[in-house]
């Protein structure tokens, strides 16, 4: 057997070979292809999302509208798994002739996003400073002016702050796609559960969890430069001690950890 | 004012009620053979079918076994991981940089991971608790950060030893806090429990994954209905356990 | 009379990472029974201080006695449980009900629950809460009754020394003043030895017996009762903390029975018209007051007398007395009253209205600078 | 202090309510029947749950079908068996044997062979041969094969195949275009899948993993895939739906229905009603049951029992 033969036969021992083996890659595609997938898919779902919610939770935080909904919006959006809803859009979508991608998991990760970008920005601009707005609203600023000049400035920090968290929530959850017929990262995953590769599945999770934390990363790398400093979110070692550095506990205003990573 | 509410209230629930029966439409399929043999739910599979009662209480059973044990053992170990954390502070950003990058694995790859070393049940319990205790820990050490200084100060002012400090004032204080805390975790892992049908586990998410695999969307109503309806019911059931072991939060007369 | 002596030896208290000692060596004697009170600008140490009392600072150095043995001998949480402890932020537990909270202490030291109720309704009489308090959560209650709550949680052991760190700090003026008063009346009542810790002057000098004024970096300037820290404060330090207006304090502190009363234009009622004359004249004035039997019944002007009569006053209508003081007044009401007087005389008579003296402007300048 | 002892009670109740519903949780038994579609577990009563015959099968309707069968008439003849949850793909189910955590599946002859590293051929008899020995090195038997057959099909939409001018797997080499075939996952490692259309017939195929079974037609109607490993016994063939390429060039292979248990619960008894059920069961039951469960939506179990008192096999 020559050695190139014997090259090619021999099974990765572990999760970095596998990565540097592109001959494993040649059924389920290279990793930057379903990198893109995923990336594309995540970030057209938080567009989505953000485009909707934000608007949307600014405007009726204002004027202090359906304050309920916006707390149950954030217990439904905890108790509906996602898997679920991949699951029913992939159906929905398949009865309808639209395929196994890319709506249905963008939709479902849409619906991830939701609730705790609309809540939070509820929140962030129901809680902007009141004095702020009294002034504002005293020197003659039209509401719309003062939505726009004032709360959403204010509100910026804990708004991204929230975007972020759910971004890469996102990410993390778009390798559920695999499970029902969809691309990107994920399909090492389920492929490798197949056949079970243990290599391709940490190789699947490796890779995931690292789109995940880069756009973490991107995401707090554009904040810190492109977000004046005072809006910036506050540093933790900046925010107001006791003790050491306080923890926010995870309640129904926290960012994200909506839905199942 | 009431008048208008109603009239949005009424507007709001028509569009649902119409986007309910389009997506239903939609999803009972075009053609009408499927119609007739898949339609989006078959009642008599939950009110005729034998068998559907035993399977439904089984797999509940399975999807709540499967979520009680790595919320308690979660539990057990954030207390840990917390008490060492209030000792170490050092230990604090540590702890939540790892639950944190641990919260971003997705849970499919590591159920499938643990399941290479360990029995699916394990690998399901391992899984699951590792996505508890970031939660927990969290609110756990939150809860504790968020005791009024002044209360401890009048603690050991008073001379309560540090144990009878931290049983005494700190844990009932923060308890609001925990017990959202487990609660969230909860409901989390009630979600998450489905992925675990990649090992052949799953509990009410079964359900789903065979109706996907045989076009029968019934199943798939049956298992989604069935999730949300549990999620919801450990819910209440745990914010009654908060509202029954906090009176002193909810009574607040303006002095 | 309960109580116990505190003792500070060569106390020193330095924390790490600081240039300066926080409380250089002290010594301060703090007397039974009374309401000794720290005072000093921020940085002092006077929070401090207190707080090494009960041990929720370790001295650096120096020896702390409470009634001659070293609070170090004593296991941290008896020591605590023998001192009541009192701060600004009251400190109650909220998930405790008021009465769960007075109860702390007792509960730590083991009571049965018997002598625990009592106990608590003794004290809820004793600070002014309402037994149908007792069952409600501190967060359904005033800033001020908070804080008697917390007076009477850190009395619930009868310890016999009291710490209170800024204890009205947290209320408005009006409750501020009222509950000083209180814990005069109540102090009265229980006599404990109270160390208090405050920032404000005119809360040291109208609570304490003995006032210790420390400077930054915890170094002792003087301890004095009240009207000396005011008539002679010990160096620049102090008078300027003490502010200005000393002399104006000293007033409202100092009481009309300490002065050396004048006999005043005072007679009795069966005084001849000569008498009258000359006590209206030695004190300067055209009016007289009368007594019968010793008690001031009123006043009348001279000239609307007639001097010749036998006894003038007799079957004269005689006028109430306004500018009257008691000895307990004062000398800012004094005061008040000499300048709205008729004239810069003020009468003064005890409770049960026998007449004692007179005052005016030169007996208070008088008095003060003895 | 009436309102303190109120407390307490409430708190009491509460620290209740928690032990109440972990005692619940734990005491749910794993063993209770989870079977989402009449794949209930049956056990011969307490006892003799340690030698009951674990039997389970591959995660398609067919294969559920199949383990409810044979499990049923076992259990009928007497012999205590315990039928499990679906285990997974036929990788997951040579693993559970090796670990002793299964005792009998049904396995398809050639499919088997190849997985097991030989040389399956279209012949039954030839396959079964060759199953033998290779089921011995892992301390595996085999009972009689069926006549009944479930081979790999590779199948495409009747439309789309007569719009192409396609009958026959050669054929798809003159479609224009990439095509893309559509299979389980797993169908991207075996030799009778992927790798075979491309070894064998030199077809260019691109690949995308669906689930086994409706899934795939969908995806097929949804023109994700052009062409999909799907059985020869699937209901949409005989609909008319989904037409089977003929294999000119002999890739598939034998796929008879065949017990594979462990040699350590081998007894006469068990591979007598084995063979029994074996020779009774036809290629046309399986489309049959495969019609009946993934069209008509009827319980495995159901469909298995009706079988069986059609055929006159239980008692």
């Amino acid at each position: 057997m020559s050695l190139a033969a014997l090259l090619a036969t021999t099974e990765p021992t572990n999760v970095w070979q596998w990565l540097n083996d592109s001959s494993e890659r040649t059924v389920t595609g290279d990793i930057p292809t379903q990198a893109w997938t995923t990336l594309w898919h995540s970030v057209l779902a938080f567009v989505i999302a953000a485009a909707a919610a934000i608007p949307l939770a600014a405007v009726l935080a204002h004027f202090r509208k359906a304050e309920v909904l916006s707390t149950w919006l954030v217990n439904i959006g905890r108790v509906i798994p996602t898997v679920t809803i991949v699951a029913v859009f992939v159906i929905i979508s398949l009865r309808n002739g639209y395929g196994f991608e890319p709506w249905p998991i963008v939709f479902a990760l849409v619906l991830l996003a939701l609730p705790p970008l609309y809540s939070n920005t509820y929140t962030a601009v129901r809680d902007a400073s009141p004095e702020a707005v009294g002034a504002a609203r005293a020197m003659g600023l039209t509401e719309l002016q003062i939505l726009r000049r004032v709360e959403l400035p204010l509100a910026t920090p804990l708004i991204l702050a929230a975007s972020r968290v759910a971004i890469t929530q996102v990410v993390a959850t778009e390798a559920l796609a695999a499970l029902f017929g969809g691309t990107g990262l994920g399909q090492y995953i389920t492929f490798g559960i197949a056949n079970r590769d243990i290599y391709e599945v940490q190789a699947g999770a490796v890779l995931v969890a690292g789109l995940a934390m880069s756009v973490d990363l991107v995401f707090w790398f554009v904040t810190r430069f492109l977000v004046p400093k005072p809006l910036r979110p506050a540093p933790a070692n900046r925010r107001p001690i006791h003790r050491l550095r306080p923890v926010q506990p995870i309640n129904r205003n926290t960012p994200s950890l909506g839905g199942t990573p | 004012m009431t008048a208008r509410r109603k009239a949005t209230y009424a507007v709001v629930l028509v569009a649902l009620a119409a986007f309910g029966i389009w997506a239903a439409n939609r999803v009972s399929g075009l053609s009408e053979d499927t119609q007739a043999t898949n339609p989006l739910f078959r009642w008599e599979y939950l009110f005729t079918r034998e068998r559907t009662p035993g399977e439904l209480w089984g797999k509940t059973r399975q999807h709540l076994e499967l979520t009680v044990v790595p919320v308690l053992i979660g539990i057990v170990l954030s207390s840990l991981l917390s008490a060492l954390i209030l000792r170490f502070g050092w230990l604090r950003s540590v702890v939540f940089t790892f639950a944190g990058v641990l919260y971003t694995i997705p849970s499919i790859a590591l159920f499938a991971v643990l399941v290479t070393y360990y029995s699916n049940e394990t690998a399901a319990i391992t899984a699951l608790t590792s996505y508890t205790l970031l939660i927990l820990t969290r609110n756990f050490v939150a809860g504790i950060d968020a005791v009024p200084r002044a209360a401890l100060d009048a603690a050991d002012g008073l001379g309560m030893s540090r144990f009878q400090r931290l049983r005494k004032v700190e844990i009932p204080l923060a308890l609001p806090v925990i017990l959202t805390g487990i609660r969230i975790a909860t409901v989390t892992v009630v979600g998450l429990v489905g992925i675990s049908a990649v090992i052949q586990l799953g509990g009410l998410a079964i359900y789903i994954f065979d109706g996907f695999n045989r076009d029968y969307t019934t199943l798939m109503v049956l298992g989604t209905v069935a999730t949300i309806l549990l999620a919801v019911v450990l819910d209440i059931v745990l914010r009654g356990i908060e509202w029954l072991a906090t009176p002193w939060a909810r009574r607040r007369v303006a002095p | 009379m309960t109580g116990t002596a505190i003792e500070l030896r060569g106390v020193t208290k330095s924390f790490a990472g600081a240039d300066h000692p926080a409380v250089a060596p002290l010594d301060l004697t703090v007397n039974a029974g009374e309401i000794t009170v720290l005072i000093g600008p921020s940085g002092c140490g006077k929070t401090t201080t207190l707080r090494m009392i009960n041990r929720l600072v370790n001295p650096t150095d120096g020896v702390i006695t409470i009634d001659g043995t070293d609070i170090r001998q004593r296991s941290l949480t008896d020591l605590r449980r023998a001192i009541g402890y009192v701060i600004q932020q009251i400190g109650l537990f909220p998930h405790r009900t008021i009465a769960q909270n007075i109860a702390t202490v007792p509960k730590l030291l083991g009571w049965d629950r018997a002598r625990t109720n009592t106990r608590v309704g003794e004290l809820a009489e004793l600070v002014g809460i309402d037994a149908s308090m007792l069952k409600r959560y501190p967060s359904e209650l005033s800033g001020g009754q908070q804080q008697r709550v917390g007076v009477a949680r850190a009395l619930a052991a009868d310890p016999p020394v009291l710490l209170m760190d800024e204890p009205f700090g947290a209320v408005d003026p009006i409750v501020r003043a009222h509950l000083q008063d209180e814990l005069l009346a109540l102090q009265a009542r229980v006599h404990k030895t109270i160390v208090l810790v405050t920032h404000d002057i005119d809360e040291a000098i109208l609570l304490g017996d003995r006032v210790v004024v420390l400077n930054v970096g915890g170094i002792l300037e003087q301890v004095a009762a009240p009207d000396d820290l005011l008539a002679s404060p010990a160096n620049g330090f102090v008078a300027s903390f003490v502010g200005n207006e000393r002399g104006i304090k000293r007033l409202s502190l100092a009481r009309v029975e300490r002065l050396a009363l004048d006999a005043g234009p005072v007679v009795d009622r069966l005084a001849s018209g000569a008498d009258i004359k000359a006590a209206a004249d030695a004190a300067g004035v055209d009016w007289v007051g009368a007594t019968e039997s010793g008690r001031l019944a009123g006043w009348v002007p001279v000239e609307d007398l007639r001097l010749d009569a036998a006894a003038p006053l007799t079957g004269t209508e005689l006028r109430p007395v306004v500018a009257q003081l008691r000895p307990s007044s004062s000398l800012r009401a004094a005061l008040e009253v000499i300048l709205t007087a008729r004239s810069s005389t003020a009468l003064v008579a005890d409770e049960d209205g026998t007449y004692l003296g007179s005052v005016t402007l030169e007996t208070i300048r008088s008095g003060l600078a003895s | 202090m009436k309102n303190r002892t109120t407390t307490r009670r409430w708190r009491a109740l509460s620290l209740l309510a928690v032990v109440g519903v972990l005692a619940l949780a734990s005491c749910s038994d794993n063993k209770s029947d989870a079977g989402s579609d009449g794949s209930t577990k049956t056990s011969t009563g307490s006892g003799e749950f340690a030698d009951a015959i674990r039997i389970s099968s591959a995660d398609f309707s067919e294969q559920k079908v199949l383990a409810q069968v044979y499990g049923q008439y076992l259990q009928d003849q007497g012999i205590a068996v315990d039928i499990q949850d679906p285990v997974g793909t036929r990788e997951q189910i040579f693993k559970a044997l090796d670990d002793d955590k299964l005792d009998l599946q049904l396995d398809y002859s050639g499919l088997a062979v190849g997985f097991l590293g030989g040389t399956p051929t279209a012949d039954s008899q030839e396959t079964y041969d060759a199953l033998v020995p290779l089921l011995k090195d892992k301390g595996l038997e085999a009972s009689e094969q069926s006549e009944a057959q479930d081979g790999d099909a590779l199948v495409a939409l009747t439309s789309w195949a007569e719009e192409n001018g396609v009958t026959t797997i050669s054929d798809l080499s003159g479609v224009d275009g990439t095509l893309t075939l559509g299979g389980a996952a797993e169908c991207a490692d075996r030799p009778q899948c992927l790798q075979g259309y491309k070894d064998t017939y030199g077809l260019d195929l691109k690949f995308k993993a669906v689930d086994y079974g409706p899934p795939l037609v969908a995806a097929l109607k949804a023109d994700e895939v052009q062409v999909a490993q799907y059985q020869s016994t699937a209901p949409e063939i005989s609909t008319g739906q989904i037409v089977e390429l003929t294999d000119d060039k002999g890739l598939h292979v034998a796929a008879n229905v065949v017990p594979v248990f462990r040699s350590a619960v081998s007894t006469p008894e068990l591979i007598k009603a084995l063979n029994t059920i074996s020779a009774a069961i036809t290629t046309e039951d399986l489309a049959a049951w495969n019609q009946a469960t993934d069209v008509d939506k009827e319980d495995p179990t159901d469909v298995a029992t009706k079988w069986l008192q059609d055929n006159d096999l239980l008692k």
